[in-house]
């Protein structure tokens, strides 16, 4: 784990200080921040705002979008909102998790890739979808998916995308 | 003026006054509204969903205990649909519950059991599915077992609310949501202060104190051992719920019972108590009048409390009075001077504190000065809870027991040491003997109704020839920090301190409504413990403990005079600040 | 910028609504962006940049005809204002030289028309 | 010069090549009628139109003619083109079927430039109320409005404003709930994304009518771009003193802070939503207390629906009446409806509520994408049920969809056809809501899981048919005993399904057997003899070997074997595999 820099964590917490319920902003700030939640930062927080570290793992545990282990390198989501469901997303999801080897949330061996589902993304238009580090393909078929993933699996092609 | 709404209940007119519940307002009408996750003592979690009652005119079911009666309501209690959803619910708890009840701690007094026995379940209509937890036994006075906790949530709600530890929390949702403290880590590296509030509210064996009667009965039976006994005041209050008595003193057919038990001597932790007092009021005396350290002087005589303030308020250590609680005073004693004064060996000798506490059952190996004697001064501690099994154990007709003395020399206590068990207990002992450290007199008036009572934060003056002394009191853990944020807000303005003395009790009513004290504990029962103990005071003929002849005897004997060098090496102790967190 | 009162806010909307530039809106919600929204956006504007095409180019959100995105919605030369749907980067250049120099609706794109 | 535009576009689906055919004739009969210079004419991609055959519109002056012949051509030129009389038999005289409120801007305007919302009647709502219009007005023009909570109960929003103005403690909060969990739903994300500043708007009419001084934007972190439009509209609102002290030069002074959700679909259920903005655990409290006597930090709150609060100054700015003139007698107004799934044109619906369903499906949406029936219409997404096909008749209106079993919810509309099955889709949805249980509750916790088992058994064939009372038992202590609306809702999917398509389960659990061919434990493959070439393609691809024979013999599936990947299918050349 990379070193925690706590005047840095202190700066992000300073911009919620004194505001009424900031502890999801704070934890969004610092997953923004690190990628996920690193427990000295949790006790960090803790320790700035007088939250109890009980709380902030109720909350962080609690909400999905917040990860207490470091993240792959990129992150692929699934999304299984009904639209996705419906269109064919489980199969989707089949197909990455044969190609990579993994089981949806969980990470590659290499740390390259996190397989993970979401419920709807808001793209039911484009059913089904699948977004990978933030950007979204979608009207993805199963035969596509090798040629999505190989554009990660180079380094230098990710500049690209 | 409360408003008074009315309302009907299965056809019955009832008036409450506005805001009252359902399930309160049920009892009008001699309804006994089923519910698990209600604890008389705690506001309403509404997480089970067992107490619904139908609405005539709407097409919902609502929640009994955190529903308020409103005017015109036609409230049913139950009807054929009610009590198979009810039942429904039951039936989905115990699905995700280990149906092991015979191997249970829990097993003849959990809630989730009767109400099983009450809705007739007797077989398995859904596949049990357990989830995968591993068991808490690290704190050796707590064993958290969460594959039984049912998450009604009383125990998370006592752990942050009412006692402000936050060491228990929920993690995850759904099926996945558990009680653990914070990420996954053992109690006994959080802030767990053991006081056990959370095990005695659970509902379920999830949350049990640590199981030492099997320790105690080996020791029994061991030849090797001389085996002592002492118990605490608050015990003597409580034991009797075992058998349905309330508010009853049952102390000297206890110490018949605990000789039936095999234990060769019956000593009395309220004589500790009165050696507290002879130190720790001394030592208020000397901090007053001499001022050697700083006032205010806060008593420590409760685990619990130590152990939060060692994590949570470590400026506050020099206010601590350095005196050890009264049962390790009666155990670093019994393994020296009594010890002596019998010839007995006291490596041979097996000390067991019977308390109303789980705290205790981590106190005995706090630190290296609770192995003053040169042993471990306290070998086991069982709570109220084990003694009660005990008893059922080894078949004993208790409340027939012919009534008996303790053994003298560590037993004949004044009224102010069993006073201890209540909130203001101490506070009470202590002025008691403080007047007559200070002044020479005696008080005429022994009895400081001020200081009594189950209000949260209790501030009173109280003149001592001529000078006021400004006392607080406290109890439940959350109810400390208005006291503490005062004391501090002076030290950091510099003006006048604004008390002399303050005691803490962590748990609510002081240890008559400690964490290893009988099931189900409200205020009522509380109040009604401390009168028990009250009245052994007021029975009393002697009720300072500086005029109990056996604590006479016992300085002149052996310790010395308060506070002196003997005193100081056996009975007190030092405080280090705590981390919150080992990980 | 100063501070609004009910004044400025009749002036602003009788000085937008009395011009009436032409425009390429481009829907840019997600799910826009999602089908290749931006790419469209970008094409457009290099080229009215490079071949100093007058139009105004700016965003929208979305029209709610997600099945048909990348929208881009066209008012040009006194015509009728159109929709064209799942507009590519070629598309969009087609649009440019048809519509928007020449007057042509381009064939086979246009998803709505008012 | 250019005078008309002809748009042609075949809306039959009869074939590709019918559009470009009828395009060419069209355009030899302009060029005969040497009208080249003067008529343009163009080929849609799509006119809106479905299932009225050729579609010819003729723009400027709006004209759409259906069910045109190529025998049609000449006399469409000769009167209506040069002539400009209208071919009765030949038009569409149909009124639109959608109306625009909450979607007003959506796509219209550039949601980045606040002088384009002010340009479109932006802020002309707002100016009315703070400088003419007292907040008992506000309420009263909103109680004309007939307006009901768009995020699925469809509560009266005058009623909450009026309970909260009428609690007497300060300070108040106004919330826009902006959690748009429901999965195929995206309707409030595209307002967010498209019209930031009609939300804001709405929020400050309804902060001025409660007496608020505070709202918070209450949105998913899933939709990064609609934080940062409304982020910066606020900025913006500020920059101007639209947020602020002393707004417009009224008393009245307001600010608007955002709060993101963390990927907790309960969090939708307003207890819920203010525990999660107090910075805890976004677990759901007994009501009463309500919101709007006692909310978030125990203060009076309103929590509002992003639709909802679209159609606010819509209200205020042309009148209750005026939307009240909308819709039917118990819901006014229009509904937008996030139309996806098996539907040719998935997207975005503003529909007047009454509207049958089945003009959502087939006028505006063209049916199924892949031309089978219907099987069933999904709405109010998790929380809803299933309307069949029979039903597809319908009047869409809060109080019609509670009697079908389903609710208007937030306006999801999820489209099967007979590819999907009944029992998974029942699964899928008690999946979503085992997930997204807080857990709280044991009803819901372990009613929904116990559900889910049960559904997982029986398809995979393992179901008993004394499951189906279990599942209802099961269902009705969920919908009594849950504490809220998520776990009382819950079982909707799986009580619509049932009642609706019981012989379905029926033969999952007795003939293990699923008709959509969509469980996969069900499913045999089989080769079918008379079809199969013998070319081996399926014996070299079956990944477990589950297929022998050889070329003379030909192949079989040995079914005790097949993991029912469906390779086989997937490779045969001949259709020579079956499925079912």
């Amino acid at each position: 784990m990379e070193n925690i820099n706590t005047e840095e964590i202190k700066s992000l917490i300073q911009k919620w200080k004194g505001k009424d319920g900031n502890l999801v902003m704070i934890l969004h700030e610092i997953q923004n921040r690190y990628g996920y939640v690193p427990r000295p930062v949790s006790l960090e927080v803790s320790k700035e705002t007088g939250i109890p570290l009980a709380r902030i793992y109720e909350v962080i545990t609690f909400y999905n979008y917040f990860e207490l282990c470091p993240p792959a390198k990129h992150t692929i989501s699934v999304c299984m909102g009904t639209a996705c469901y419906l269109k064919g997303a489980p199969e989707l999801l089949e197909e990455i998790e044969t190609l990579l080897h993994v089981q949806e949330g969980q990470s590659t061996e290499d740390g390259q890739f996190h397989v993970n589902v979401v419920r709807c993304l808001g793209c039911c238009g484009l059913a089904p979808v699948v977004s990978i580090d933030g950007k979204i393909f979608g009207k993805v078929k199963k035969s596509e998916i090798m040629e999505i993933l190989s554009r990660y699996t180079h380094e230098e092609n990710n500049v690209k995308v | 003026m409360t408003k008074v709404v009315q309302a009907q209940i299965n056809g019955i007119l009832i008036r409450v006054p506005e805001g009252t519940t359902i399930l309160e307002a049920a009892k009008q009408v001699q309804i006994k509204i089923p519910v698990l996750c209600k604890h008389p003592d705690l506001p309403p979690e509404a997480s089970c969903g067992i107490c619904i009652v139908r609405i005539k005119g709407t097409n919902k079911m609502l929640r009994a205990c955190c529903t308020p009666v409103e005017n015109g309501m036609e409230i049913i209690t139950h009807d054929p649909e009610i009590i198979e959803i009810r039942r429904t619910v039951i039936e989905l708890i115990l699905s995700n519950h280990p149906n092991d009840c015979l191997k249970c701690q829990r097993n003849n007094d959990c809630e989730l059991q009767r109400l099983t026995a009450d809705f007739g379940i007797h077989s398995e209509s859904f596949p049990t599915f357990l989830r995968d937890i591993p068991k808490d036994y690290s704190t050796n006075a707590i064993d958290l077992d969460p594959v039984k906790c049912i998450l009604c949530g009383r125990c998370v709600h006592v752990c942050q609310n009412q006692q402000n530890v936050w060491a228990l929390s929920f993690l995850e949702r759904g099926m996945q949501t558990r009680i653990s403290p914070a990420g996954d880590i053992q109690l006994a590296d959080s802030p767990c202060v053991r006081c056990g509030q959370c095990a005695a509210h659970c509902p379920t064996g999830a949350i049990v104190e640590k199981d030492d009667t099997g320790i105690v009965w080996n020791a029994l039976q061991n030849k090797e051992k001389y085996c002592v006994v002492q118990m605490a005041p608050a015990v003597r209050a409580s034991i009797g719920e075992t058998f349905g008595q309330i508010g009853v003193n049952y102390t000297k057919k206890l110490y018949a019972l605990l000789r039936r038990l095999g234990f060769k001597a019956v000593f009395d932790t309220s004589f500790g108590a009165d050696i507290t007092i002879m130190e720790e009021a001394s030592e208020f005396e000397e901090r007053l009048l001499k001022q050697t350290r700083p006032l205010p002087l806060i008593t420590s005589c409760c685990p619990s409390w130590v152990d939060f303030m060692e994590k949570f308020h470590t400026d506050m250590i020099e206010n601590f009075s350095s005196c050890k609680s009264p049962h390790e005073i009666i155990g670093v004693l019994s393994k020296t001077y009594y010890a002596e004064k019998f010839k007995i060996d006291p490596s041979k000798i097996f000390m067991v504190s019977i308390m109303p506490c789980t705290s205790k059952k981590y106190e005995i190996q706090r630190s290296s000065e609770m192995f003053a004697s040169g042993f471990q001064d306290i070998d086991a501690v069982l709570c109220t809870r084990e003694l009660g099994r005990m008893i059922k154990q080894a078949g004993i007709d208790f409340e027939n027991l012919p009534e008996e003395q303790a053994d003298s020399i560590l037993g004949e206590y004044s009224g102010a040491g069993v006073i201890f068990g209540s909130t203001g207990g101490v506070m009470e002992a202590a002025l008691r003997t403080a007047h007559y450290l200070i002044t020479g007199r005696e008080l005429e008036h022994v009895e400081f109704e001020s200081v009594r009572g189950l209000e949260r934060v209790k501030e009173t003056e109280v003149e001592i020839d001529g000078m006021k002394i400004r006392v607080a009191i406290a109890h439940g853990l959350s109810s400390v920090e208005y006291v503490l944020e005062k004391i501090r807000q002076a030290k950091l303005n510099n003006t006048e301190i604004p008390y002399h003395l303050v005691e803490v009790m962590a748990c609510p009513g002081g240890c008559v409504g400690g964490g290893g004290q009988p099931y189900m504990v409200t205020d009522e029962l509380r109040v009604k413990r401390a009168k028990a103990l009250y009245s052994d005071d007021k029975d009393k003929e002697i009720r300072f403990s500086h005029q109990n002849p056996y604590i006479k005897r016992l300085y002149e004997e052996y310790l010395g005079k308060p506070l002196g060098e003997k005193s100081e090496r056996l009975l007190h102790t030092t405080y280090v600040p705590q981390p919150l967190y080992r990980k | 910028m100063s501070k609004f009162n009910k004044d400025t806010i009749i002036a602003i909307h009788n000085q937008e609504t009395a011009e009436q530039p032409d425009y390429i809106s481009v829907g840019m919600s997600a799910c826009g962006i999602a089908a290749g929204a931006q790419e469209v956006y970008d094409v457009f504007a290099k080229q009215i940049k490079s071949r100093n095409f007058t139009i105004k180019l700016r965003k929208c959100g979305c029209a709610g005809m997600c099945y048909a995105e990348p929208l881009v919605e066209v008012k040009a030369n006194g015509m009728p204002v159109v929709t064209y749907g799942r507009v590519t980067e070629e598309i969009a250049q087609l649009i440019l030289e048809k519509h928007v120099a020449n007057s042509i609706l381009v064939n086979d794109c246009v998803v709505n028309i008012r | 010069m250019v005078k008309r535009i002809v748009l042609i576009k075949d809306t039959a689906a009869t074939g590709p090549d019918t559009t470009r055919d009828f395009y060419n004739r069209f355009l030899d009969g302009i060029r005969e009628h040497k009208l080249l210079d003067e008529i343009m004419v163009v080929r849609a991609a799509d006119l809106g139109y479905y299932g009225h055959g050729l579609v010819v519109k003729i723009m400027p002056n709006n004209i759409v003619y259906h069910n045109v012949q190529n025998t049609d051509i000449e006399r469409i030129i000769k009167s209506t083109i040069e002539k400009n009389q209208i071919l009765d038999d030949l038009i569409l005289n149909e009124k639109p079927k959608q109306i625009k409120v909450a979607l007003r801007n959506c796509g219209l305007i550039d949601p980045e430039n606040i002088n384009d919302y002010i340009a479109h009647d932006g802020y002309k709502a707002l100016s009315n109320v703070l400088l003419e219009f007292t907040p008992e007005k506000v309420i009263d023009e909103l109680k004309k409005s007939g307006l009901r909570g768009r995020g699925g109960a469809g509560y009266p929003t005058w009623m909450k404003w009026k309970a909260c103005r009428a609690s007497r403690s300060n300070p108040k909060y106004i919330i826009c709930n902006a959690d748009e969990g429901d999965p195929g739903a995206y309707m409030d994300r595209s307002i967010l994304e498209g019209d930031p500043y009609s939300i804001i708007e709405g929020m400050m009419i309804a902060a001025y009518a409660v007496g608020a001084s505070k709202g918070y934007f209450y949105i998913r972190a899933e939709y990064p771009l609609a934080v940062q439009r409304i982020d910066e509209a606020l900025t913006k609102c500020r920059e101007v003193g639209l947020l602020g002290e002393n707004i417009l030069d009224s008393k009245f002074s307001f600010d608007i802070d955002i709060r993101l959700g963390a990927g907790a679909f309960v969090c939708g259920e307003e207890t819920a939503l203010m525990a999660s903005i107090e910075g805890k655990r976004g677990t759901p409290h007994p009501r009463p207390p309500y919101p709007t006597g006692s909310g978030l930090w125990g203060q009076p709150t309103v929590i509002n629906n992003v639709e909802t609060l679209a159609n606010v100054p819509y209200i205020l700015c042309y009148g209750g009446d005026n939307f009240a003139k909308i819709g039917t007698n118990s819901s006014k107004g229009t509904k937008v409806f996030a139309v996806t799934g098996k539907i040719k044109n998935s997207g975005l619906v503003e529909v007047p509520m009454g509207i049958p369903l089945k003009e959502i499906i087939y006028d505006i949406c063209g049916g199924t994408i892949s031309g089978k029936d219907v099987k069933a219409v999904q709405t109010g997404g998790p929380s809803g049920g299933v309307i069949p096909n029979k039903n597809l008749d319908v009047l869409v209106d809060y109080d019609n969809l509670q009697k079908m079993g389903s609710i208007m919810g937030s306006g999801g509309m999820i489209v099967m056809d007979t590819d999907d099955c009944m029992v998974d889709i029942a699964k899928f949805y008690l999946g979503f809501c085992v997930e997204e249980s807080c857990g709280k509750c044991a009803p819901c916790r372990i009613g929904g899981f116990q559900i889910l088992q049960i559904l997982n058994r029986i398809t995979e064939g393992k179901g008993k048919i004394e499951d189906l009372a279990t599942l209802k038992r099961i269902a009705v202590s969920m919908q009594k005993a849950s504490l809220c609306g998520l776990g009382q809702n819950a079982p909707n999917p799986v009580v619509s399904t049932l009642n609706y398509f019981e012989e379905e389960y029926k033969e999952h659990i007795i003939n293990k057997r699923c008709r959509a061919g969509k469980c996969v434990a069900l499913l045999t493959y089989t080769i079918i003899q008379e079809k199969c070439k013998k070319c081996a393609l399926c014996f070299t691809n079956c990944p477990v070997k589950a297929i022998s024979g050889n070329r003379e013999t030909g192949y079989k599936i040995d079914q005790s074997l097949c993991t029912k990947c469906g390779k086989c299918k997937e490779v045969c050349k001949f259709k020579a595999v079956s499925k079912e």
